[in-house]
């Protein structure tokens, strides 16, 4: 059937971390399979180191590629914002992921994990699991306004009881995450959890423990479900012993969505908040995709 | 009536004094000549004078009243000008922006046309065909210099003080600095003026002053001293047999070149070269002896059949040149020569480190070959660890001899060996290149001093157009047969 | 003038390279809404290079432009946002914004130079340093996230990025006068004389009466300023700032300057020639998003071998003198 | 040698001066954990920033170090993996790993110093091209994600950067041999001597009958080798490689140089100038965050004055003699 071509355009932020990285592929994926279902549906991707570069490509895809719809992950919620609200204005579908934009009722529909979710759900887990007076340290990512809203959330979920000894950024990377944690454990005698916020930090810390012999002492929360991580919850790692899901197959849950919207012409509206489990080493296994690169 | 003046001036560099005491007055419109040997002080003097270094004590007056510059460009707007010995040109701006740098002509927008015209009179004026609108850094060594001159005329000089000028020069344009200098007198202009050429001191000066190790040892008046008499106050001993008696070359071929070819400069020169030969080149500047010899060396892109001692050799870098046992030396000591950041070891023994130590440069054996190049070259340096371009001209170019005798070549190509030289140490170097051929060696002497290339040459080759345009030897090497060939004015005799 | 030679022709075949290649992959591409959003968007980076390419020119470098242009952006909102309360959504809390750009680029600019020119530091290590000290500043000022420009003000400031006459938009003006002025100054005034005299040889230019540190001084401040301008661009396309504003807009503004034919080491700028630069490096990003590629992950692969070879065109001479 | 002044005691003063700040700060400081930990970590960067003193010492400069340095330790990782089920789990696995590390890298600086010498590019621009490449190389082996060595070969690698003689970590080791080697070269050898030849006057080099292209290529070369044995022993560190690793090393390792008081115009190398960069460098992240700051968002900006207080340090020179 030759029913009219239609093109998707696809934004999402570059992979310079590990999360992102397992987004690219899931976004690539889930393009190259659609791409083969419907024949009649192209997608157009384009990544963006930053906010300025991801207006530019956004701006590139109406001038130049025609598109019918967009899904989009904004790098920044604010400046993206004017630009896909311009988009939307010229008649198109427009799929806002993850972070929202600054102004409501733009998109068409909104696809996001739960960032307060994932810092309360930690932050509840450490208050029940660690006695009153406890000292934890705390790894941030790159300073961004998803970073400040997971940590308010976590330190609102831990109340009181349990001590933030100190809060650096590991900027979702593992080597600083790496010489952060050691820096940690010099300056700390005694530290009772870390809570890494991410799953590639939570690497770099685990090593960095490792190092100083202080396995025993501690144990390590990351999130976001790398493979890796939810492997070794699934083994029963004594280090780790949950983690907190920010899946990065959301990206797919929304270009799938958004095709569904031009190949049967359902009317697929309103807002798909994945909201953040917790992993245990009970259900782990249907959080582990062993082909995933995240 | 004395505009600019030194009184009893000294000067230190660090613990080191170079100037003892020294008085000096510039008349107006007169020619005052300031020689000595290399590192006697004469630049320092010079200088002070333009501003450029504070005297350690003493005074310098201007119009009789003690003055102080703080800068050389302040003194400049007091009309003292000053032609250093060393080029301050900005290599990647044009002739005429060097010219006007600093004094632009313009309003609001740079008036380009007033500085090439003013640029391109200033050269008319000094006979030279250079091109307002060339870089600078495509310019040949001694088009550079008459840019430098160009640059001094166009500066309302009450005091002109030129350091080495005509060192870089050949015969025809130093004619031409001497109309200028000689129109600039009329004008009454105080001219201070510094040469290693003695003849040049003798026809220009009205005064000379004599400097010996940073004092002064004579002042004399046109007329009262000749150009012995010269020489001998800044040695402080008799100079006899100024040029080396000429030597026996053998009749094997040291070097044979067969259309030698530089794309551009030199057109299909054949040379040949005897061993124990002395071979001077003469020429105009741009005729193309520089290239010629560096398309030899292989530093330019060039085409010939080579042979050194009748084996055919393939020249395509100069590290092939040297190992064929030729040796060059450049004609561009501060561009090409030396690193004149480095110390004078360093500098020595670049060309030829691998004689000094395997895997590990052995710096005693480099110290020893320093201390050998000092006594050999009579290189005078206040201290062997300072930057080599704080070194006296003339002390830099022994130490560019030294260097690239190191290596103890067979065949040495010499552009320009004595530029910039004393009249004691040149003695001492001719000597020395003849004593060279003797041993064997061939030379080929590049050089635009006539009476150098002369006295020193067995042979010579003249040069016109990147061509050789004649050869002459014997009673036939006098300086009318050599502007005649250079020229290319047809020969009356024939 | 005799130096248009190939070396100098170098970095316009690349960029008509470009052009052909970009035209031949998608029609589109050569559409008057294309061309507005390379040509506006290259505004930025490209005003910044204008400057720089004077800085360069001098002998001097300059690292933190990207991070300055984040700081101004963000003191301009927080200014804007502070008076609007007071002044009301009003044009002249904008002009009131666009002068904190200004100024604080001034300033900037001037912090650089004087720490290069009166401290005597490295330029390299001046701009570093100020790089980070910038970067860290707007982060702090965000508290680590976005400073957002009050929606009221973002409306009534927008057109100053979006409007213009016809397809010819503000940013694009702006640029091609900041580039014909670059130029003008460069080849004809004093003050871009100086600039080359003083790269090419300090000592020369200190003879020559030239006063150069404060030439140097003004290297900076001009790019300063023009960042300010930059900024005063920007801020109404996104109406925000944050810590990763302008990220990497140092090397981008660099290289479009030394693909222009300007050299590292200083002495010969070529304003023009900068410009082409920012173009072509525009156009790469613009070209990467018409056609599709292999992957996304090789972008920068292409982008990193375009770069190479738009610069090998040029050097086709140097191997004739001397080798 | 009567040059060890002020001025280049300057960054040993400013290392001193970090010291005592913080020992001062924090006692854990001095405690030979923390010591351990911040020069095994700085040995990547270290040895890096010895290859780039030569580098720049000769006139160049390599951008490409931190994607090259990602790339390398990707590809180790991949030929690990790729041979672990036939080898097994097995030195000679990982003695194939370094060797890939070493070649790969030996071919990435020839990669570099080809295209500055032969091709006759600036250094700045072949360097960010390869940046580019390199980095886009990584994330597309990686798909994007992590490239992790087997746990198997991991536990047996590990040894390799935390083990070493007491509290000596082997990184430690061989940061000092190679800082010892580098330093011996750049003084005693005939290379070092040429290389400091070519940054000071190319033309004078080339007129010395140096093979100033061959020397310049070797600079590269041996900077990509020293990037090589940098990833032999980041790799059993972590484990792993991605797209974000290594980013900003360059700035980093150019920094130290800087800083250590090696000219970036070239010319003249200090070795040990540049170990003592790299340890500024390391340290003041360490105080940084072992002190308690206000905020942890202005650590760039504090970084950031360090960097340029060092300098200062060294600048007190130059104003003497001649105008
Ligand atoms: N900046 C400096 N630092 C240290 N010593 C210096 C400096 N400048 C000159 N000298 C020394 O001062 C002495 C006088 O040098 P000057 O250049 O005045 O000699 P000169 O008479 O001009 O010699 P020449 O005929 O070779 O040019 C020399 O020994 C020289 O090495
Ligand atoms: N790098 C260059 N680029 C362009 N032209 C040059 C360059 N070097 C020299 N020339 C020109 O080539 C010609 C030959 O100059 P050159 O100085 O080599 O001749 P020469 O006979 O050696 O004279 P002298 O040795 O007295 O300078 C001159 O016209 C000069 O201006
Ligand atoms: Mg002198
Ligand atoms: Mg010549």
């Amino acid at each position: 059937q030759d029913a009219e071509k239609k093109v998707i355009g696809v934004s999402i932020p570059s992979a310079t971390h590990g999360f992102m990285g397992g987004l690219n592929w899931h976004a690539q994926d889930t393009i190259a399979r659609l791409g083969k279902a419907y024949p009649n549906l192209e997608f157009v991707l384009a990544t963006a180191g930053d906010a300025a570069k991801q207006v530019n490509d956004i701006e590139d895809m109406m001038a130049t590629r025609n598109i019918d719809g967009l899904v989009v992950l904004p790098f920044e919620s604010e400046p993206l914002t004017a630009p896909v609200k311009a988009v939307k204005e010229a008649g198109k579908f427009v799929t806002v992921v993850d972070r929202g934009l600054s102004e409501e009722g733009i998109e068409d529909l909104y696809v996001a994990g739960d960032n307060t979710a994932f810092g309360r759900v930690a932050g509840e887990y450490f208050k029940t699991h660690l006695p009153a007076g406890s000292k934890i340290v705390v790894l941030r990512g790159i300073p961004t306004t998803l970073d400040n809203e997971r940590v308010e959330a976590f330190q609102k979920a831990l109340g009181s009881d349990v001590e933030i000894l100190d809060m650096q950024h590991g900027n979702w990377n593992r080597d600083d995450a790496f010489t952060v944690m050691q820096d940690y454990l010099s300056k700390y005698p005694k530290i009772d959890a870390v809570w890494a916020a991410d799953d590639d930090m939570a690497i770099g810390v685990m090593e960095a423990i490792a190092a100083a012999n202080r396995t025993d002492e501690m144990w390590v929360i990351g999130g976001a479900g790398m493979k890796e991580i939810v492997k070794r919850i699934m083994d029963g790692d004594k280090q780790l012993p949950v983690n907190v899901t920010y899946p990065p197959a959301l990206i797919s849950s929304a270009i799938e969505m958004t095709a569904l919207r031009f190949v049967s012409n359902a009317p697929v509206t309103g807002r798909f908040i994945i909201g953040s489990q917790l992993i245990t080493p009970e259900n782990a296994a249907q959080f582990y995709y062993p082909d995933s690169p995240f | 009536m004395t505009v600019l003046a030194l009184r009893n001036v000294s000067k230190s560099f660090g613990p080191i004094e170079v100037l003892h005491g020294v008085d000096l007055a510039l008349e107006p419109g007169e020619v005052h000549a300031l020689i000595g040997e290399n590192g006697a002080g004469k630049s320092t003097i010079m200088k002070i004078l333009g501003g450029f270094l504070d005297p350690t004590t003493g005074d310098l007056l201007l119009d009789g009243q003690p003055r102080q510059f703080t800068s050389g460009p302040q003194a400049e707007a007091a009309g003292v000008v000053v032609i250093h010995q060393e080029f301050n040109l900005a290599p990647d701006l044009s002739v005429a922006a060097n010219v006007f740098l600093g004094r632009e002509a313009g309003g609001f927008r740079l008036d380009h046309r007033a500085m090439r015209e003013g640029t391109a009179d200033l050269l008319g004026q000094l006979h030279s065909p250079i091109d307002p609108d060339t870089l600078i850094r495509d310019l040949s060594v001694p088009d550079r210099q008459m840019v430098e001159i160009a640059k001094a005329l166009s500066r309302k000089a009450r005091v002109l003080i030129m350091d080495e000028p005509s060192a870089v020069l050949t015969h025809r344009e130093v004619g031409a600095l001497y109309e200028q200098i000689d129109r600039l007198r009329g004008q009454g202009v105080a001219i201070l003026y510094c040469s290693h050429r003695l003849d040049e001191v003798a026809h220009l000066a009205d005064r000379i002053t004599v400097l010996r190790d940073g004092r002064v040892v004579r002042q004399a008046l046109r007329g009262e001293l000749d150009e012995n008499g010269m020489a001998t106050a800044m040695v402080g001993r008799e100079l006899q047999d100024f040029y080396p008696p000429k030597g026996h070359p053998s009749d094997a071929l040291a070097l044979q070149v067969t259309g030698l070819t530089v794309p551009g400069e030199v057109h299909g020169v054949d040379l040949s070269l005897r061993q124990g030969e002395v071979l001077g080149i003469a020429g105009l500047v741009g005729s193309g002896r520089t290239e010629l010899a560096e398309g030899l060396v292989g530093l330019r892109p060039a085409s010939a059949e080579i042979r050194v001692n009748g084996q055919p050799v393939h020249i395509r870098e100069l590290r092939d040149a040297f190992a064929a046992g030729l040796a060059y030396l450049t004609e561009d000591r501060k561009e090409a020569g030396l690193l004149l950041e480095k110390d004078l070891r360093v500098n020595l023994t670049l060309a030829t480190l691998e004689r000094f130590g395997g895997f590990r440069i052995d710096t005693s054996a480099e110290d020893a070959a320093l201390d050998r190049a000092v006594a050999d070259f009579d290189i005078r340096a206040p201290r062997r660890d300072m930057q080599t371009g704080k070194l006296s001209g003339g002390n830099q170019q022994k130490l560019l001899l030294a260097k690239t005798m190191l290596p103890d070549p067979r065949i040495i190509i010499i552009d320009e060996p004595t530029r910039g030289i004393d009249v004691g140490t040149k003695r001492q170097i001719y000597a020395f290149i003849r004593k060279l051929a003797d041993e064997g060696r061939s030379l080929v002497v590049i050089s635009s001093e006539m009476t150098e290339v002369i006295g020193l040459s067995d042979r010579i080759l003249v040069m016109r157009g990147g061509r050789i345009a004649g050869e002459i030897s014997g009673p036939d090497m006098t300086e009318e047969n050599i502007v005649r060939l250079a020229m290319g004015v047809s020969s009356e005799a024939a | 003038m005799n130096r248009l030679n190939l070396h100098t022709l170098g970095p316009i075949v690349a960029l008509i390279a470009l052009i052909i290649l970009g035209a031949m992959l998608n029609p589109a591409f050569l559409a008057p809404a294309n061309i507005t959003n390379v040509l506006a968007r290259s505004a930025f980076i490209g005003m910044i290079a204008v400057g720089m390419t004077f800085v360069i020119t001098s002998g001097g470098l300059d690292l933190s432009v990207g991070s300055m242009a984040a700081f101004l952006a963000g003191v301009a909102i927080i200014a804007m946002n502070a008076v609007a309360p007071a002044l009301g959504v009003h044009w002249g809390t904008i002009l009131l914004g666009m002068g904190v750009a200004l100024l604080g680029g001034l300033a900037a600019g001037w912090l650089n130079g004087a720490l290069v020119t009166k401290a005597r530091i490295e330029p390299f290590i001046v701009t570093l340093g100020t790089m980070g000290i910038f970067r860290s500043l707007v982060t702090w000022l965000a508290d680590g996230g976005t400073l957002s420009l009050g929606s009221g003000l973002r409306t009534l400031y927008r057109p100053v990025y979006f409007g213009g006459i016809g397809w010819i938009t503000w940013p694009i003006i702006t640029f091609a006068v900041v580039a014909i002025i670059g130029e003008w100054m460069m080849r004809h005034s004093r003050f871009g004389r100086h600039v080359e005299a003083i790269g090419s040889n300090e000592r020369v230019a200190r003879y020559s009466g030239i006063d150069v540190n404060r030439v140097k001084l003004m290297t900076y401040v001009l790019l300063g300023l023009l960042v300010g301008l930059a900024v005063v661009l920007y801020v109404p396309r996104l109406g925000s700032a944050s810590g990763s504003t302008g990220v990497l807009w140092e090397l981008e503004a660099i290289a479009a300057v030394i693909i222009g034919g300007t050299a590292l080491k200083g002495g010969t700028g070529r304003v023009w020639g900068t410009v082409v630069g920012v173009l072509i490096l525009s156009l790469i990003d613009n070209i990467l998003n018409l056609a599709d590629l292999v992957s996304p992950y090789l972008n920068g692969a292409i982008q990193g071998v375009i770069i190479v070879l738009a610069v090998v065109l040029q050097r086709e001479k140097s191997t004739a003198d001397e080798r």
